[in-house]
């Protein structure tokens, strides 16, 4: 018991890092955004089944699937929200601008 | 001593950054920030003071003898409330600020006060 | 009821506030107001014969005894400032409704009025508890209030001036609860009074001084002493008339209050003037204040700003009398206390009349009134013969003891400058009176006329006070005395 | 650090941080609240402030020699301050001998509220609490000088054409959000009348019922908001708040007890305590929700007053 | 009499300000405006006469109001000083209202509702002053003195009155204020009463320097006597309407200080002290400085009135010295002067207004020959000059008389020279002008044809006080009994 709960735990708090390393590393916005967005909500949902898996009885259990259930419905919106909201204020993936650079390059020899 | 009190040296290192903020810069809306910064540092500060080792949480429960202090607790929570309502003040202010006079840096309003008088 | 006045005086004006949002017309709002405040004077007087009658009276919210619970502790001191604030902010209440119409927007009266009320609650609040961080939270309703009525002032300098103010204030706030934190983390308690009594036990501990500094800073600059006063003219000058009448008499006598209750009840006068060199540095920013503030009063264009500084100025001669820390000395700052809150609203609702009539304060837009508002300028000169301390006047009776103190201690160089200082505002009180009556009136002034009653009534009012209080002084100088003493009676 | 916006995360996490040093110094109410406020409404409001302020700060800085002169001072005196200070968590400090240990003692019996930090700040010192009201109260009058302007209605028709603009870009969101807010609002009531056995009470409710409808807000527009929140009503609520707590302290009054003494409430001491918590939680519970609600209209209408002037 | 001595005291000092209502009522109705002023001043010469009977038949009266501070009454007694001051102060009073009202009418002054209010109200604090039991009353009506005077000095409200107004003002509050309330203070601190007391209020072992600092502080302080550096106010005030600089230098203000001088000296210090104290020398010089100075000043002036001013001062400086020299005979002589330079300086004020209304004229270099066309005044004139000078048969002869007995009692020769050197001078700048007014002399033409003699009230009034200075030297009794009176208090036996 204790053990799964460990590798839970390990795993969702290895899977915050990676994201963390992912917000420094990756190029722009939008690929920030998606290593967060995706690591983040497996990492918390994770560290909440460990949490429950630490005392399995009990109002705590309920408790906890609650914010997991919440996690699951807001960090997904949010991340949408922050990835509209960079749309909207018309903000160029990188690699987008990358190719744009390419097809310059190519059109005009 | 060093283990007895780093704790509130921390919190008035914290407190003099944000009370530096207030002092030293022109922007209005830093400002702002910089003494909702002092405060919480204060915040801090209360909150350590009422910490006991081996305490919990001052909710009374069966079989715990240890509580920390409540006492600043409410202190604090009350300092918070009061804390809210000078920033939601002074950002309405710095709001109409920049209305009246299109900047929120103290020296341009400065500058534009000598010229009215 | 009687029991209950110390709680009434403070909750009175604090719940009918709100009352006042269910209140429609402008005019309903400004009678309720007025009424309210009527009453928290009264309650005030009642308090003062209470006290005087049968001494010190505790009051216990909630039914929790101090230390655990927060206690009212109404002696002498606090009646006097409570009857203080409440008569004055009645008086210029009165002027209030004509005053406001000229220069708040309409849709803003039932807010002016709530805030007035509010910042009025939080001041008598400051006064009533004797409860170290009860003084912080009604500190913050006062200060608060404050902030929005002066940003309610036409000029746009308002708000910026009230933005200082808010900053300034803030710190100071912060700084006091700083200051109290640690005292409460030497004694582990906040009551005034078990401070008192707490506090010599852990005395010469640095914390405790650290404490002491930056309460007294704190208060420092919500007092506007000289070298923190800088938000205080703007401040002034820029707020609504009416507010700045009321502010400029209530609230730094508060932070006066305050001050004189830390250093003389919680930290007890032996602990206050050893642990810091605290009396030559009050009697050195004192007479600075005064001459710096006099000197820059002479020369400002604005009256408003005019009075302000002399405001700045009277405070040093308050502290002056505070930091000679004898009786005679404590009693003439009280008494100075009190006069200067009736001088200062006088005048200050007086140059609420004139702006109501010629919408400007500044100095050369006097020329001549002399001659149209002949009743509000001649309360301009009465104040301001008070406020040079002419016999006669209220001004001569708190000199009178301050010079007496500083002689008593005999501290003569000082008695020669506070005396050279009252000097310096013959200077600056002429400017107006030579602006008024011997300036040829400027052109297409004709058509003004004398104020109205509703500004006359108050303004004279107060004028009368200041010429009776001069001429019969038992009431203010025997309370004074009585409060001076008794607070050198319980310091430990 | 010149982009306002960041210094304003930054200082939104520094407070969510101190929120989550408050748990691990016990302090879970403390805690509560200072997510609740210092990392929630006042960053949110921050926020507001400076797309009306611009959110860039031009580089002058002016005497931060004297500044810095004057911060170190007081630093230092500090630091020599907490020379002599007891030594933290020592269970032996006076803090926690003179005064404290009656309430972690005795509330049980002389309130009868589990959470001692409730029972303190109802009861003990219910007189701060009011005060915070009002102190709140006041802001919320004071915002409302500040900011507020006239608004004509605008008329049905406009503002379901612009639900309709917004409705294509804001989809998602406005689904989840319909979904979210009724459990906000839940959550909301929960931490109120949960407050005398667990963290919470009035105001950390209030944060949480005004963020629900703030969320509204930005989601479906303040023409919107509007119609389902009439102004003039939120303002009579904050005064009401206040004024249900006043009126319990005249209430034992009117007993014949002391101001704010519940025990009058009612004929065994203990019950009337509780009573008298519930009571003043609940005022405190609705000016807190509905001047927090008045404050971020009065932005963002000033906000939108102002683009209107603009076009 | 109907009324008690003790009411009449005090309706003394009220009356003349409740006066000021009745004057601002009847403001509009010049004729019932000047009605009650003059049946004011009547009334209160006749109290005055009767309180004067009153002493002499040995009462002593006294009124105590409340206390303002504690141990600070407000209250009232009379001693034959004081009496001296009130008796002149009143009769000067009604006859310069029969002069004003003469001289504003034919001036066209305007507002001169302000001016009989603020005069009845100088008037009124006079008496305060004159009958003053403690320094502290007197004190607060000297203030008020400075106050109420202060409109009449700016009266007509040009560039000049201001600034006039300002050294006046100026000078006497700052003084006052920074010197007077000082040594007040002081002497309430060190002797903790501030009753006027024969023989002083100082025990004997008082600290002499002290004591001599506190002396000093009350000369400089009492602004109104016009000692040297101080005296600037009294030219500037020269700005005023003639009937007020007569009043003011010859009757309410500077008397009112030369009389609180006094006062001081004998009463709140005593002679014996007086004597001793190390600072009367210097201060002794100090007046007889200012008289010497004054006087060459005053030859060196065109303006008539300007010459008279500092006549003024140098005559003040008398009545100091007087009092300073802490002997019998010149607080006799003192006490004397006031009374006999008051009778003499106020004709000569009064002739000076009478030629500025009939003949326009201020300066003394066009008076040549004006005698022919007014000579009654300038026969009045010359009459005052003579008692001023202090040569029979003119009152002035018995001041000065004593003036110098005292100066040779105490061996003070300088002084002594200082007050013949003066009396020379006094002729030198006095005389030629009433001379040269009759005999013009060949060589100038005198280009007044047509002038007439003053109005006739004006003219009233001069003749009065002329009068006056003769009779006082035929029948001095009144004044030399009263004076006697004052230094035959214990104390100041030795001095016979």
């Amino acid at each position: 018991m204790d053990i799964s709960s460990a590798l839970f735990l390990l795993i969702g708090g290895f899977l915050c890092i990676s994201g963390g390393v992912g917000i420094l590393r990756f190029p722009d916005f939008y690929t920030r955004m998606h290593a967060v967005g995706v690591t983040e909500t497996l990492a918390t949902a994770m560290i909440l089944i460990g949490l429950m898996l630490q005392n399995p009885d009990g109002l705590v259990v309920v408790k906890l699937m609650i914010i997991l259930l919440m996690t699951l419905f807001i960090s997904p919106t949010a991340s949408h929200a922050l990835a509209s909201a960079a749309v909207h204020n018309n903000l160029m993936p990188e690699l987008d601008k990358k190719e744009d650079n390419e097809k310059e390059t190519s059109s005009n020899p | 001593m060093l283990m007895g009190l780093y704790n509130y040296w921390v919190v008035v290192v914290l407190m003099m950054v944000g009370f530096y903020i207030v002092i030293a810069h022109g922007n209005l809306i830093k400002k702002i920030v910089g003494l909702s910064i002092f405060q919480t540092s204060v915040f801090i500060f209360y909150i350590s003071m009422a910490k006991v080792d081996g305490g919990t949480a001052p909710i009374l429960a069966e079989g715990i003898k240890q509580y920390s202090n409540p006492l600043p607790h409410v202190l604090i929570l009350t300092a918070i409330v009061v804390g809210i309502a000078t920033t939601a003040l002074g950002l309405a202010l710095a709001v109409r600020i920049k209305e009246a006079y299109g900047s929120i840096e103290e020296e341009e309003i400065q500058k534009k006060d000598n010229l009215d008088c | 009821m009687l029991a209950h006045l110390p709680i009434l005086q403070v909750i009175v004006p604090l719940m009918a506030a709100p009352l006042c949002l269910f209140l429609t017309r402008s005019r309903l709002v400004w009678l309720f107001a007025l009424m309210v405040s009527g009453a928290a004077f009264l309650i005030s007087v009642l308090l003062l014969q209470q006290v005087m009658a049968s001494g010190t009276i505790i009051y216990e919210l909630g039914g929790w005894d101090a230390p655990w619970g927060i206690e009212y502790r109404i002696d002498l001191l606090n009646a006097f400032l409570l009857l203080i604030i409440s008569a004055i902010s009645t008086v210029v209440l009165f002027a209030a409704h004509t005053s406001i119409k000229e220069e708040i927007p309409a849709d803003r009266h039932r807010l002016f009025y709530i805030l007035y009320l509010l910042s009025l609650a939080g001041m008598l609040g400051i006064v009533a508890t004797a409860d170290a961080f009860n003084v912080f939270v009604f500190l913050e309703i006062s200060s608060l209030s404050a902030y929005a009525l002066i940003a309610l002032g036409k000029d746009r300098r308002a708000l910026w001036a009230a933005y200082q103010y808010l900053i300034m204030g803030t710190i100071g706030a912060t700084f006091i609860l700083i200051g109290i934190g640690l005292m409460y983390q030497m004694t582990g308690t906040l009551n005034m009074y078990d401070l008192s009594q707490r506090l010599p036990g852990v005395e010469n501990s640095r914390t405790v001084f650290v404490a002491f500094t930056f309460i007294i800073v704190g208060v420092c600059l919500k007092l506007a002493l000289f070298p923190l006063h800088l938000w205080l003219p703007n401040a002034y000058a820029y707020a609504p008339s009416i507010v700045t009448a009321f502010f400029a008499a209530t609230a730094t006598k508060v932070a006066v209050y305050l001050l004189i209750r830390f250093t003389f009840s919680v930290f007890g006068l032996s602990f206050s003037f050893t642990a810091l060199p605290l009396q030559m540095l009050f009697v050195a920013l004192g007479l600075l204040g005064i001459f710096v503030a006099s000197f820059a009063a002479i020369y400002q264009q604005n009256v408003k700003h005019l009075f302000a500084y002399s405001s700045i100025a009277q405070i040093g001669y308050m502290i002056v009398g505070f930091s000679v820390s004898t009786t005679t000395g404590l009693m003439a700052t009280l008494l100075h206390l009190f006069n200067h809150a009736l001088m200062k609203s006088a005048l200050f609702l007086a140059l609420a009349a004139v702006v109501y009539r010629i919408g400007s304060v500044q100095i050369n837009q006097f020329h001549g009134l002399g001659r149209q508002m002949p009743y509000t300028m001649a309360a301009i000169v009465i104040g301001g013969l008070s406020l040079i301390g002419v016999p006669l006047t209220v001004g001569f009776v708190s000199k009178w003891y301050l010079v007496l103190a500083t002689i008593e201690n005999g501290w003569w160089p000082v008695t020669v400058l506070i005396l050279l200082g009252s000097l310096l505002a013959i200077i600056y009180v002429w400017r107006i009176v030579e602006a008024a009556y011997f300036k040829p009136p400027l052109a297409g002034s004709e058509s003004i006329k004398e104020a109205p009653l509703s500004f006359l009534i108050p303004i004279w009012t107060l004028v009368i006070a200041n010429i009776y209080f001069g001429i019969d002084t038992r009431l203010s100088v025997q309370v004074a005395q009585a409060a001076a003493q008794s607070l050198f009676g319980v310091s430990p | 650090m010149k982009d306002l916006f960041a210094v304003i995360m930054l200082s939104g996490i520094y407070g969510l941080l101190s929120a989550s040093f408050f748990v691990a110094m016990d302090a879970v109410d403390v805690a509560f609240t200072e997510a609740s406020v210092g990392a929630g409404i006042s960053t949110l409001l921050m926020l507001v402030a400076i797309t009306m302020t611009g959110r860039s700060e031009n580089p002058t800085r002016h005497k931060p020699v004297l500044a810095l002169a004057v911060v170190i001072v007081t630093g230092s005196l500090l630091i020599y301050g907490t020379l002599d200070m007891p030594y933290f968590g020592l269970a032996q400090d006076p803090v926690h001998l003179h005064v404290a240990p009656r309430y972690i003692n005795d509330s049980m019996q002389e309130v009868g509220v589990p959470n001692i930090v409730t029972s303190v700040l109802a009861s003990y010192r219910g007189f701060d609490t009011f005060g915070e009201v009002v102190v709140i109260f006041t802001a919320g009058m004071g915002v409302l000088a500040l900011l507020s302007v006239a608004h004509r209605p605008k008329d049905t028709a406009e503002i379901d054409s612009i639900n309709k603009s917004m409705h294509e870009e804001h989809l998602i969101l406005r689904i989840v959000a319909k979904i979210l807010i009724p459990f906000i609002l839940l959550f909301a009531l929960y931490v109120q009348f949960h407050g005398d056995f667990g963290p919470g009470g009035g105001f950390q409710a209030g944060v949480i019922f005004a963020a629900a409808i703030i969320l509204y807000t930005m989601l479906f527009g303040m023409s919107t908001a509007r119609r389902v929140i009439n102004q003039t009503y939120i303002q009579l609520f904050a005064a009401i708040g206040v004024l249900l707590y006043g009126s319990v302290g005249v209430i034992s009054l009117l007993n014949g007890k002391n101001f704010l003494d519940y025990s009058a409430l009612s004929a065994d001491p203990v019950a009337g305590q509780h009573l008298g918590i519930l009571l003043i939680e609940l005022g405190v519970g609705i000016t807190v929700a509905s001047v927090m609600v008045i404050i971020f209209f009065n932005f963002a209408g000033r906000k939108n007053d102002q683009q209107n002037n603009r076009e | 009499m109907s009324i008690s001595l003790e009411i009449m005291l005090q309706l003394s000092i009220i009356m003349p300000m409740l006066a000021v209502v009745g004057i601002v009522a009847t403001g509009h109705k010049p004729n019932l405006r000047e009605g009650v002023t003059i049946s004011i001043s009547l009334v209160l010469l006749y109290f005055v006469i009767q309180l004067y009977q009153g002493i002499k038949q040995g009462e002593s009266i006294n009124v105590q109001w409340w206390e303002i501070l504690p141990g600070l009454p407000l209250s009232f007694n009379i001693e034959p000083l004081g009496m001296i001051f009130a008796l002149i102060a009143s009769f000067l009073w009604l006859i310069t209202t029969i002069y004003a009202i003469g001289y504003m009418r034919s001036h066209e002054e305007e507002n001169q509702t302000r001016f009989y209010a603020c005069f009845a109200i100088a008037i009124g604090s006079v008496m305060g002053i004159a009958f003053a039991a403690n320094l502290f009353t007197l004190f607060i009506f000297y203030e008020v003195l400075t106050l109420s005077t202060y409109p009449l000095v700016t009266h007509a409200g040009t560039k000049e009155a201001k600034q006039g107004g300002r050294i006046y003002l100026g000078i006497l509050l700052s003084t006052s204020i920074v010197f007077f309330l000082f040594a007040i203070v002081s002497t309430w601190f060190v002797a903790g009463t501030l009753d006027f007391k024969p023989g002083g209020v100082f025990d004997s072992n008082v600290n002499l320097t002290v004591a001599g600092v506190i002396l000093v502080l009350f000369i400089f302080g009492i602004g109104k006597a016009a000692i040297m550096p101080f005296h600037r106010w009294l030219p500037a005030a020269m700005v005023a309407p003639t009937p007020v600089s007569a009043l003011l230098h010859a009757v309410a203000v500077v008397k009112a200080g030369v009389f609180t001088v006094l006062k001081v000296c004998v009463l709140i210090f005593g002679v014996d002290l007086l004597a001793i104290l190390p600072t009367t020398q210097f201060l002794l010089y100090l007046a007889g400085a200012s008289v010497l100075l004054a006087s060459l000043v005053a030859m060196r002036q065109d303006n008539l009135k300007a010459r008279l001013a500092y006549s003024t001062v140098s005559q003040l400086g008398y009545v100091t010295i007087g009092a300073l020299l802490a002997t019998s005979s010149g607080v006799i002589g003192s006490a004397m002067h006031i009374g006999m330079h008051a009778f003499g300086k106020i004709t000569l004020f009064f002739c000076a207004g009478a030629i500025l209304v009939a003949a326009h004229k201020s300066k003394i270099s066009e008076m040549r020959g004006i005698g022919l066309q007014m000579p009654i005044t300038m026969a009045a004139f010359f009459i005052a000059s003579l008692s001023i000078i202090g040569v029979p048969p003119t009152g002035g002869t018995w001041s000065k008389w004593f003036l110098l007995m005292g100066s040779m009692e105490t061996e003070q020769w300088i002084i002594m020279s200082i007050l013949m050197l003066s009396s020379l001078l006094n002729i030198a700048y006095l005389l030629p002008i009433s001379l040269h007014a009759f005999f013009p002399g060949k060589e100038t033409a005198f280009a007044g044809a047509g002038i007439k003699e003053a109005p006739l009230p004006s003219l009233i009034a001069i003749c009065i006080t002329t009068v006056g200075c003769l009779i006082l030297f035929v029948y001095p009794q009144p004044l030399y009994e009263l004076a006697t009176a004052i230094v035959a208090t214990p104390g100041l036996a030795h001095g016979q």
